[in-house]
C-alpha cells in the first residue's frame, strides 16, 4: 500500500462506490496541493458529484483510504470534514427555502457559534468578497444567483483549507463568474485548494492548475488546462473526438414570423415570481433565436406563457402561424404545431418513476393520434416512437424501457429533444437544452436544433450558457427582471455587451419592436 | 322440553362498558349461575348495529336456544334472522316489533325516572335541575317527562334543564355536559347515558346525581342520591327455563319495578324523610297503585294530554314524543 | 362573572388535551413527519394512565407510565415509517387501529374503576385571589405542563439551533442530509416527543378530564389535534389559540343546548367541526404564511443514499 | 449494536411484490398465535377460525361477499385519490351522504314504486357522494385548503345531518317514534344474487365490476395517465397540458361516487332501511383496504376481501372460542403494520450492520472488492 505525500493537502487512493450493482467509482487516485485550483472533469455520470460527496463524509466509500496532510483519515459525515477544514458548494442546491439566510449558514456551522454574531459576520463575508446577502431575507424570496452566494459563504465561514465546488457557475452571468473567479484566486492566494467541477472547459482553462479526468467512475488522465484546447480535453474525457458543430448565423429573415409574442405583460405569479414586462418577439422559419439571462429573470414565466402552461391575458398577447393562441393551453398549442423543450428534465418534461416509453405520451398524447384509440392509450405505438428515439439520437440506456431516473442526464437530455423533435416541427421553444449536460451529448443535441433550423423551423432557445447561444443562434437577446432587450444579430454582438443587458443595462434602450 | 340450553347475547357496547352492556352482561352470568351448568352461553360485543345481522346469524347457526339481542338498533336485523331460523328464539331489548319466534323485551325506566323526580325536588335548593340526554327516542323522553311529573308533585314550579350529548356513551362529553349544567346552576344532576363521568363531576362540584344502569355508588360515595339499576337477571332465567321448559312463548314484555327488572340503588345521601318518600312512591308504584302518567297531565305548549285520573297507555307512552309541561328544551320534529 | 369563571374552567379542561397532543404533533411535523396515529397513542396513553394510577395510587405514577406508553407506540410507529420508509399515511392510519385495539385489551377489567385525579396545585394566597386565581392557579398539574409545553416548543424551535435544524430537517431532508444533519436521528427523537404528549393528553383524559377508564374514550380527540396543528399553520402559539378556540366551540354548544335555543342538538354538536373547516379555509388563504410554515417534506420518506 | 439500513434496489422485486403480502401475513399469523397462546387459546385452533371457518360454509361466505362490497368499492375509489396525489380520508361521510340522496325515493317518495327507482337510486348515491366530497375537492382546489382534514371534518358532519334525518323528517311515521326511516320497498332493494343460500347481493357484483373498470381507466386510457403522472409530478402534468386542479376534482368526485354507491349497497341492501349508524366504519377501514391493494383497484378487490375475513374471524372467534373483540382488533391492526413494512422490501433490501456506518472504510478496504463487508447481511 502506497503512502501519503506529506506535501499534499489531500490524497485519496482507490475510493470506490457503488449504488446498487452500479458502480459509480472505481479506483479513484487523486491528490491536491494547498493553494491549487484542482479541476475534477467528466461526462455526466462519470461519477464527479459522488467523488466529492465522499471527501465531504456525505457518501461513505466501500473501499480505498482518504489522507489529509498526511494522514490517514475516515470522514464519517459532513461535520467532521467541516472540522478537517473541508468545505463544499453542492451542485443541487444544500438550502431550505423556508429558511433564512443566516439559519440557512448557522445550520452547518458548529452550534457554539452564537447566531448574531453570525448574523453580522455573514453580512461581512459577503461583502468582503462581493456576495453581498442580506441575513435575515427568507431564501424563497431569493434569485438562483442570491441561493449560489449563499453556499458559497456559507461554506467561507467555515474558513475551510479545502473548498470544493460542484458547477458552481452554470447559474452566474459572465461577470459574476469573473467576480467569483476572482474570489477563487483571492482565496488560492491565501493557501487555500479548491477542487473544481464544471462542464465549462474553457472557465477550466483559464481557472484551474491542473485537471483530473474521469470517466465512468475511473481517473483516465490529469493534464495541464493551460496546455490543453477544450476540444482536447473533451477528448480525453469522452475517449473519442467531439463532434463538431457545423453552423453559419444567418440574421436575414424572410416570410412571416411563425411565432410573435405582442407587447405581453404579465403579473408576477406569487410574491415570488417575476413579471413579464411587454415582452416582444418574432420567430422567422429558419432562425434559431437566442435569449440569454440569469435564471430567475423570467425565463420560466416566459417560456409557461409561450408554451400555454400560464395563459396570457389576451389570446392576441401570442400568434402561432398567424393565430391567437393567447388563451389556449399548452395541448391545443402542440396540436397546432409548436413543441417545447422545458427546463427541468425530472419531474417536469418527464415523471421520474415513469419507464421512457410512458413518457413518450407525456407531450405527445395530444398531437400524435396512432397514441390513441379513443380515450385509449396506444402502447405498441409508443414503444416504436421510443426505439425511433433511441436509435437517432443515440440515447444509451441500460435496458429497453427504463424509468426516467435510470438515464443520465446526457442521455435523458437527448431523449426528451427526440421526442419533441420526432415529428419535423416547426416551431421550437427551447429552455436550458443542455444544462448540465456532458460535451458529447450537448453537440448532438444542438447540431440536431441546428438541422431543424436549417429544414425551416422557427426555434426559441433560452439559455444561461453564452457560449452554446454564440454556437447556435442566429439572432441574440437577453432578459432581465422580465424585460426583454432587441433581438440583434449574433454577429454584431458579443460576450461583453450581451453580459451587460443580462445584468439589466439596457433599459435606456427602451422600445420594442 | 330439553335438559341443557345454549344462551346467546349481543352487545352494541363492550361487555365491561361500566353501562347499558354490561348490566346484560351481569345477568348473563347470574343467568348461568342460577342454571348451574345446564345452561351454556356466550356472547359477541361491540356489534355495529348497521352490520348486525350477519352476527346474530352466526350466533344462530353456532347452536345457540335463545339469543338476545340488546339494543333497539338490533330489531329489524334480528326480525329478519328470526324468520330463517324459526326453532330459534330471540329476544330483543327495548324493540317493539315481534314475531312467532321473536319476543320483544323492555323495562319501564320511567317509574325509576318519577323517583328521582320527586327526590331532585325535595332536595333541590335552586328549583333546577340538568339532565343529560343520549338521543331523542321514546325512552329517553319517557324518562325526561316522568322526573319532571314527578319533582312537580314536590315542587309545581321544578324545572329541568336538558343537554343532548347525542351519544350513549362518552365520558368526555358526558363530562362536558355535567359542567356545563352544573355552570348555569342546576344542582342535581341526573343522566339517560351510560357513563359515570357525570356522577364524578357531581362529586367534584360536592352537588348530588342520579346513577344510571347500574349502581355507580362507587364513582360518588357521597353523590349518589340512588340509581336506576337495569336488572335483566330475573327476565332472563324466566325466559331460559322456559326454553328448557319449552314453554316459550313469543310476547311484548314491558316489566318495571313490580316485575324486579328495573330496581332502585339504596336511597343514600338524603335527609330521611326524603328518603321514606322515595321508598313509599316506589312502593305505591311496584303495588301497582301509582303510575306516573296519570292525569291531569298537560303537554309542553300547556294542551291537555291526559284527563283527571286518566292513565296514559303504553302505546302512547312507547312512541312519545312529546314534553309535558315543565320541560325546558325542544324535541327534534 | 362567576359564570365565566366556571365557563372558562370547562373550556381549559376540554382544551387541555387537544393543546397536550397538538403540541407533540407540531414538533413531530415540523421534522417532516406526519403521524396521522395520534388518537392511537392517545388512547394508549390513557389505559396506561388509568391503570398505572389505579394499581399505584399514584397519579403522577400514571402521568409518567403514560408518558411512557405513548412513546412505545411512537417507537413503533418511528421504526416503520423512519428505518422502514413505510407510507406515513397508512401506518399512521393502522397504529391508530392498533392502539384504540390494544388499550381496550389492557383495558378490560378497568372499565367502571373510580380513578384517581391528580392533586390540583394550590397556592395558598395566590389561588384565593377572585378570578385570576382560581383560573391560573390551583389547577391540574397537566394544565402547566401544556403550557410550559407551548413555551418550551416555541424557545425550542425559534430560539435554539437545535429547532433550526428540526425546522431545516422538515423543510429539505436531502438538504439536510447533505449538510451531514442526522435527519432520522432528529426525527426520531420528534416522534418520540410527539408520543409522550399524546401520552400526556391521554393522560389527562383518564385522569383529570373524567377520572376512568373505558374503551374509545379518546373519542376522534386525538384527529381534533391533528386538524389544530395545520389549523395553527405550525405555530405554537396559534395551535394554543386553536385548542381553547375548540374548547370554546365545543362548551358553548352544550351552554347554548342547556339555555334551551331552539337548533337541533345535531346542528349545535356539528359546530366545532364545521368551525374548523371554516378557519382552516380562512388561514389557507395566506399563501406565503403556508408556504413559510409547512414543513415541506411532511409526510414524504426518507431514505439516506449510502 | 445492530442497525436496520435500507438499500435502494436497482429495480423494485417482481418476486417481493407477490411474496410480500404473504410475509405480511405469515408474522402475522406468528404474532397472533403468540398472542392466542399467551391468552390461553390453542392458537391452531384460533388461526383456523380466524381464517378457515368463515370460509367453510356458504351462507357466510356471502357475509363475506357482504362486507367486502363496500370496502372494494370505496378502496378502489381512494386508490384513484391517493395516486393522484390527494389525500381523501373522508370516505366514511361520502358513504353516508350517499346513503342519505338515494335513500329520497324510497323515504320520501314511497309510492314511486317501479323497476326505475333502484337505478335512480345509485344515480342519486353516486351524485350524493361525489358532491359531499366535492367540498374538500372545491376548497383544496379554490383556496389550497388541507383536504385531509377537511375531508375528516366532513364525516362528522354528515353522521350528524343522518342523525338528524332519522330521529326528525325522515323518521319512521309507523315507527313508534324511534329513529329509523320506514323500510325500503322491494323495488329499492338491491336484489340478491344467489337468495337460496345466502344474503349477498347485487353490491360485490358492483363493487367488482367497478373496480375493474378504474384498473382498466387507471392502466390503459389517456385519463389514467393523467391521474398518475400529476400523482407523480404536478408539474410533469401540467406540462403535459393536465390540469392539478382538474384532478383534484376527478379524483375527489370518483372516490365519492364510489363511496355514495357503496352507501347505498348497504342501506338497501343489508339493511334496508336508514338507522342512526349505517357503517361500522367501512369509510375508514376502506383506506386501508387502498393501501393493502397498493392503490391498484384489482389490488383492492384482494384486500376487500381479506379485511372483510378479519371482520368475521373476529365474530367468529368470539364466538366459538370466545376469544375477546379486542383481541381481534389488535390483531388486525398488527396485520396491517406488518404488511406495510414487508411492502418496503419490494423497493429496498434490508442490511443489518453491526458497526457504525462511519467506520466502514478500513473494513471495506481490508476485505475484497467482490465481497460485501464482513458485517453485512443482506435480505
Ligand atoms: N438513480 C438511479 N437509480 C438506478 N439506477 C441508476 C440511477 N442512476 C443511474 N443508474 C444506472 O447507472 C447506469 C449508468 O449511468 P451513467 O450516468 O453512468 O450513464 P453513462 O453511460 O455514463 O451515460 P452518459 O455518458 O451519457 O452520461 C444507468 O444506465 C442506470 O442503469
Ligand atoms: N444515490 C444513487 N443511487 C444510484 N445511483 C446513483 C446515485 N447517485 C449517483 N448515482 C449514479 O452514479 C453515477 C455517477 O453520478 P455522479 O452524480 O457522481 O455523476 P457526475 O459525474 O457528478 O455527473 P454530472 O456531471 O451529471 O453531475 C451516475 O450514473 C448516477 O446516476
Ligand atoms: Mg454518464
Ligand atoms: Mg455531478
Amino acid at each position: 500500500m502506497q503512502t501519503a505525500n506529506p506535501d499534499d493537502l489531500l490524497t485519496l487512493r482507490g475510493l470506490t462506490k457503488s449504488f446498487g450493482s452500479f458502480k459509480a467509482n472505481d479506483g479513484v487516485d487523486l491528490s491536491i496541493r494547498p493553494g491549487e485550483i484542482h479541476a475534477l472533469l467528466g461526462e455526466n455520470g462519470a461519477g464527479k458529484s459522488t467523488f466529492v460527496k465522499m471527501l465531504y463524509g456525505a457518501l461513505q466509500p466501500d473501499a480505498g483510504e482518504i489522507f489529509w496532510r498526511g494522514k490517514k483519515v475516515e470522514i464519517p459525515n459532513p461535520a467532521y470534514a467541516r472540522e478537517l477544514g473541508i468545505g463544499m458548494v453542492f451542485q443541487h442546491f444544500s438550502l431550505f427555502e423556508a429558511l433564512t439566510v443566516a439559519e440557512n449558514i448557522a445550520v452547518a456551522l458548529p452550534p457554539k457559534t452564537s447566531f448574531k454574531k453570525l448574523s453580522t459576520d455573514l453580512e461581512t463575508v459577503s461583502r468582503e468578497y462581493g456576495l453581498p446577502l442580506k441575513a435575515g431575507s427568507h431564501v424563497y424570496d431569493l434569485s438562483v444567483g442570491q441561493r449560489q452566494r449563499i453556499e458559497i459563504v456559507r461554506c467561507l465561514l467555515q474558513q475551510p483549507d479545502l473548498i470544493i465546488m460542484d458547477e458552481p457557475t452554470s447559474v452566474l452571468t459572465p461577470q459574476e463568474v469573473e467576480e467569483l473567479f476572482a474570489v477563487l484566486r483571492k482565496l488560492s492566494s491565501e493557501g487555500k485548494a479548491i477542487l473544481y467541477i464544471s462542464h465549462k472547459l474553457e472557465e477550466v482553462r483559464v481557472l484551474c492548475e491542473r485537471a483530473t479526468i474521469l470517466r465512468h467512475g475511473k481517473v483516465v488522465g490529469a493534464c495541464i488546462p493551460k496546455d490543453e484546447t477544450a476540444s482536447s480535453i473533451a477528448r480525453m474525457m469522452v475517449g473519442s473526438d467531439i463532434h463538431q458543430i457545423r453552423h453559419e448565423p444567418n440574421a436575414a429573415h424572410h416570410g412571416e414570423p411563425l411565432l410573435s409574442v405582442r407587447n405581453l405583460s404579465l403579473p408576477a405569479r406569487d410574491t415570488f415570481g417575476t413579471p413579464l414586462r411587454e415582452v416582444s418577439l418574432d420567430l422567422y422559419p429558419g432562425q434559431i433565436a437566442g435569449i440569454a439571462g440569469i435564471a430567475g429573470n423570467g425565463q420560466t414565466e416566459l417560456f409557461d406563457v409561450i408554451s400555454g402552461e400560464t395563459l396570457a391575458p389576451s389570446a392576441e398577447d401570442v400568434m402561432l402561424f398567424g393565430q391567437p393562441v393567447g388563451k389556449l393551453g399548452i395541448s391545443k398549442r402542440r396540436a397546432i404545431g409548436a413543441v417545447f423543450i422545458s427546463e427541468e428534465r425530472l419531474g417536469q418534461a418527464t415523471v421520474a418513476t415513469m419507464p421512457l416509453s410512458e413518457n413518450v405520451f407525456l407531450t405527445r398524447h395530444s398531437v400524435n393520434p396512432d397514441l390513441k384509440a379513443g380515450p385509449l392509450l396506444r402502447r405498441g405505438t409508443a414503444k416504436a416512437l421510443l426505439d425511433k428515439i433511441t436509435t437517432e439520437l443515440d440515447v444509451r440506456k441500460s435496458a429497453a424501457d427504463p424509468a426516467a431516473q435510470a438515464l443520465s442526464g446526457g442521455n435523458l437530455q437527448k431523449f426528451i429533444v427526440g421526442r419533441e423533435v420526432l415529428e419535423d416541427p416547426k416551431v421550437i421553444i427551447v429552455n436550458q437544452p443542455t444544462w448540465g449536460v456532458d460535451a458529447g451529448s450537448a453537440a448532438r443535441i444542438r447540431q440536431t436544433l441546428i438541422d431543424l433550423a436549417a429544414n425551416g423551423a422557427a426555434i426559441l432557445v433560452i439559455s444561461q450558457d453564452l457560449d452554446e447561444l454564440f454556437e447556435i443562434a442566429d439572432t441574440m437577446a437577453a432578459i432581465a427582471e422580465g424585460n426583454l432587450s432587441k433581438f440583434e444579430s449574433v454577429a454584431k454582438t458579443n460576450r461583453n455587451a450581451i453580459g451587460l443587458k443580462m445584468s439589466g443595462i439596457f433599459a435606456a434602450e427602451g422600445t420594442h419592436p | 322440553q330439553q335438559d341443557t340450553a345454549h344462551a346467546c347475547f349481543v352487545y352494541v357496547g363492550s361487555h365491561t362498558d361500566g353501562g347499558w352492556s354490561q348490566a346484560h352482561d351481569l345477568a348473563r352470568l347470574e343467568m348461568e349461575e342460577h342454571f348451574g351448568g345446564a345452561v351454556t352461553s356466550t356472547f359477541v360485543e361491540n356489534v355495529s348495529e348497521a352490520a348486525s345481522a350477519g352476527t346474530i346469524e352466526r350466533l344462530a347457526r353456532s347452536g345457540c336456544d335463545i339469543i338476545f339481542t340488546t339494543s333497539f338498533g338490533f330489531m329489524d336485523p334480528t326480525l329478519e334472522v328470526a324468520e330463517r331460523f324459526p326453532d330459534i328464539k330471540f329476544e330483543h331489548a327495548t324493540g317493539y316489533k315481534t314475531a312467532d319466534n321473536m319476543a320483544a323485551y323492555n323495562s319501564r325506566f320511567y317509574e325509576g325516572r318519577y323517583i328521582q323526580g320527586q327526590i331532585a325536588a325535595s332536595i333541590s335548593e335552586t328549583g333546577i335541575a340538568g339532565y343529560i340526554a343520549s338521543f331523542p327516542i321514546p325512552e329517553v323522553v319517557q324518562g325526561i317527562n316522568a322526573f319532571i311529573l314527578g319533582a312537580q308533585t314536590v315542587n309545581p314550579d321544578f324545572s329541568l334543564r336538558v343537554v343532548w350529548v347525542n351519544s350513549w356513551y362518552d365520558p368526555g362529553a358526558e363530562a362536558d355536559a355535567a359542567k356545563v349544567l352544573m355552570d348555569q346552576g342546576v344542582d342535581i344532576l341526573t343522566q339517560h347515558t351510560d357513563s359515570t363521568a357525570p356522577m364524578q363531576e357531581a362529586a367534584a362540584r360536592g352537588i348530588k346525581a342520579f346513577g344510571q344502569a347500574l349502581d355507580m355508588i362507587e364513582a360518588g360515595p357521597e353523590t349518589q342520591l340512588t340509581a336506576i339499576i337495569d336488572s335483566w337477571a330475573p327476565y332472563y332465567i324466566e325466559r331460559v327455563q322456559a326454553v328448557l321448559d319449552g314453554t316459550w312463548e313469543s310476547a311484548e314484555i314491558w316489566h318495571g319495578l313490580p316485575e324486579g327488572i328495573l330496581t332502585m340503588a339504596p336511597y343514600t345521601n338524603m335527609p330521611d324523610d326524603v328518603a321514606a318518600m322515595a321508598a313509599e312512591t316506589e312502593e305505591a308504584i311496584r303495588s301497582g297503585t301509582l303510575h306516573p302518567f296519570t292525569g291531569p297531565i298537560a303537554r309542553q305548549d300547556g294542551s291537555e294530554w291526559l284527563a283527571e285520573g286518566e292513565i296514559a297507555d303504553d302505546g302512547t307512552l312507547l312512541s312519545m314524543n312529546f314534553y309535558v309541561q315543565g320541560v325546558d328544551d325542544q324535541l327534534p320534529e | 362573572m362567576e359564570l365565566t369563571l366556571a365557563i372558562l374552567l370547562t373550556i381549559i379542561t376540554a382544551a387541555t388535551p387537544l393543546l397536550l397532543a397538538a403540541t407533540g404533533e407540531l414538533v413531530v411535523e415540523r421534522s417532516g413527519v406526519l403521524n396521522l396515529g395520534v388518537e392511537g397513542m392517545m388512547i394508549m396513553g390513557a389505559v396506561g394512565g388509568f391503570v398505572m394510577a389505579y394499581l399505584t395510587g399514584n397519579p403522577l405514577l400514571g402521568i409518567a407510565f403514560a408518558v411512557l406508553l405513548g412513546m412505545a407506540m411512537a417507537l413503533l410507529f418511528g421504526f416503520l415509517v423512519l428505518t422502514f420508509a413505510t407510507n406515513q399515511y397508512a401506518t399512521g392510519l393502522a397504529l391508530t387501529i392498533l392502539g384504540l385495539g390494544l388499550a381496550a385489551l389492557i383495558g378490560e377489567g378497568f372499565v367502571g374503576r373510580a380513578g384517581i385525579r391528580p392533586p390540583n396545585l394550590y397556592i395558598p394566597g395566590i389561588s384565593d385571589i377572585p378570578f385570576i386565581g382560581p383560573l391560573l392557579f390551583g389547577r391540574d398539574v397537566l394544565f402547566y405542563i401544556s403550557i410550559t409545553l407551548v413555551a418550551g416548543v416555541m424557545w425550542f424551535l425559534f430560539r435554539t439551533r437545535q429547532g433550526l435544524t428540526l425546522r431545516a430537517i422538515g423543510d429539505n431532508h436531502h438538504s439536510a442530509h447533505a449538510l451531514g444533519i442526522k435527519v432520522i436521528r432528529y426525527r426520531y427523537l420528534a416522534v418520540l416527543f410527539g408520543g409522550a404528549c399524546a401520552g400526556l393528553a391521554g393522560a389527562h383524559l383518564s385522569l383529570v378530564y373524567t377520572p376512568q377508564w373505558s374503551e374509545n374514550m379518546t373519542a376522534g380527540r386525538g384527529w381534533i389535534a391533528l386538524a389544530l396543528v395545520v389549523f395553527a399553520s405550525w405555530r405554537p402559539l396559534r395551535v394554543l389559540a386553536g385548542a381553547y378556540l375548540f374548547g370554546a366551540v365545543s362548551i358553548g354548544q352544550l351552554h347554548a343546548q342547556a339555555i334551551g335555543i331552539a337548533i337541533p342538538s345535531q346542528a349545535l354538536s356539528a359546530l366545532p367541526y364545521v368551525a374548523t373547516i371554516i378557519v382552516l379555509v380562512i388561514i389557507s388563504q395566506n399563501r406565503r404564511l403556508t408556504m413559510i410554515n409547512t414543513p415541506a417534506s411532511l409526510g414524504k420518506s426518507f431514505v439516506p443514499d449510502r | 449494536m445492530i442497525r436496520v439500513e435500507l438499500l435502494r434496489r436497482d429495480n423494485p422485486s417482481r418476486a417481493l411484490r407477490l411474496l410480500s403480502p404473504l410475509i405480511g401475513l405469515s408474522l402475522a399469523l406468528i404474532t397472533g398465535a403468540i398472542m392466542f397462546s399467551l391468552m390461553g387459546k390453542n392458537p391452531a385452533a384460533a388461526l383456523y377460525v380466524y381464517f378457515i371457518e368463515p370460509l367453510t360454509e356458504a351462507w357466510s361466505v356471502h357475509e363475506l361477499l357482504i362486507k367486502a362490497a363496500p370496502l372494494i368499492l370505496m378502496g378502489a375509489g381512494l386508490s384513484i385519490c391517493y395516486l393522484s396525489n390527494n389525500w381523501n380520508i373522508g370516505a366514511e361521510g361520502q358513504f353516508i351522504m350517499g346513503a342519505l340522496a338515494g335513500s329520497i325515493f324510497p323515504v320520501l317518495f314511497t309510492d314511486f314504486q317501479n323497476p326505475m327507482v333502484l337505478p335512480l337510486m345509485f344515480i342519486f348515491a353516486v351524485a350524493g357522494g361525489a358532491l359531499w366530497a366535492g367540498i374538500p375537492a372545491l376548497l383544496k382546489a379554490r383556496f389550497n385548503t388541507n383536504e385531509i382534514l377537511v375531508s375528516l371534518m366532513l364525516v362528522y358532519v354528515a353522521e350528524r345531518i343522518l342523525d338528524y334525518l332519522v330521529r326528525g323528517p325522515w323518521r319512521n311515521p309507523g315507527g313508534m317514534n324511534f329513529p329509523e326511516s320506514v323500510r325500503f320497498h322491494s323495488y329499492a332493494r338491491v336484489p340478491e344474487i344467489m337468495p337460496w343460500d345466502g344474503r349477498a347481493n347485487l353490491g360485490i357484483v358492483i363493487a367488482i365490476l367497478v373496480a375493474i373498470a378504474l384498473w382498466f381507466m387507471l392502466s390503459r386510457t389517456l385519463k389514467g395517465f393523467e391521474v398518475k403522472v400529476i400523482g407523480a409530478s404536478p408539474r410533469a402534468g401540467r406540462f403535459a397540458g393536465f390540469s392539478s386542479k382538474g384532478m383534484i376534482f376527478f379524483s375527489f368526485l370518483v372516490a365519492g361516487g364510489c363511496a355514495g354507491l357503496a352507501g347505498i349497497i348497504e342501506v338497501a341492501g343489508a339493511s334496508a332501511q336508514l338507522r342512526p349508524i349505517i357503517s361500522p366504519g367501512y369509510g375508514f377501514t376502506a383506506i386501508i383496504v387502498a393501501f393493502l391493494g397498493r392503490l391498484n383497484p384489482l389490488g383492492a378487490i384482494a384486500a376487500g376481501l381479506i379485511l372483510a375475513l378479519t371482520y368475521l374471524g373476529g365474530e367468529a372467534a368470539q364466538i366459538s372460542l370466545q376469544i375477546s373483540d379486542k383481541a381481534s382488533r389488535v390483531f388486525q391492526g398488527t396485520l396491517l403494520l406488518y404488511i406495510l413494512a414487508c411492502d418496503t422490501l419490494i423497493h429496498y433490501r434490508i442490511r443489518f450492520s453491526r458497526k457504525p456506518a462511519a467506520k466502514g472504510i478500513e473494513q471495506a478496504a481490508a476485505s475484497s472488492e467482490q465481497q460485501p463487508p464482513a458485517a453485512e447481511r443482506a435480505v
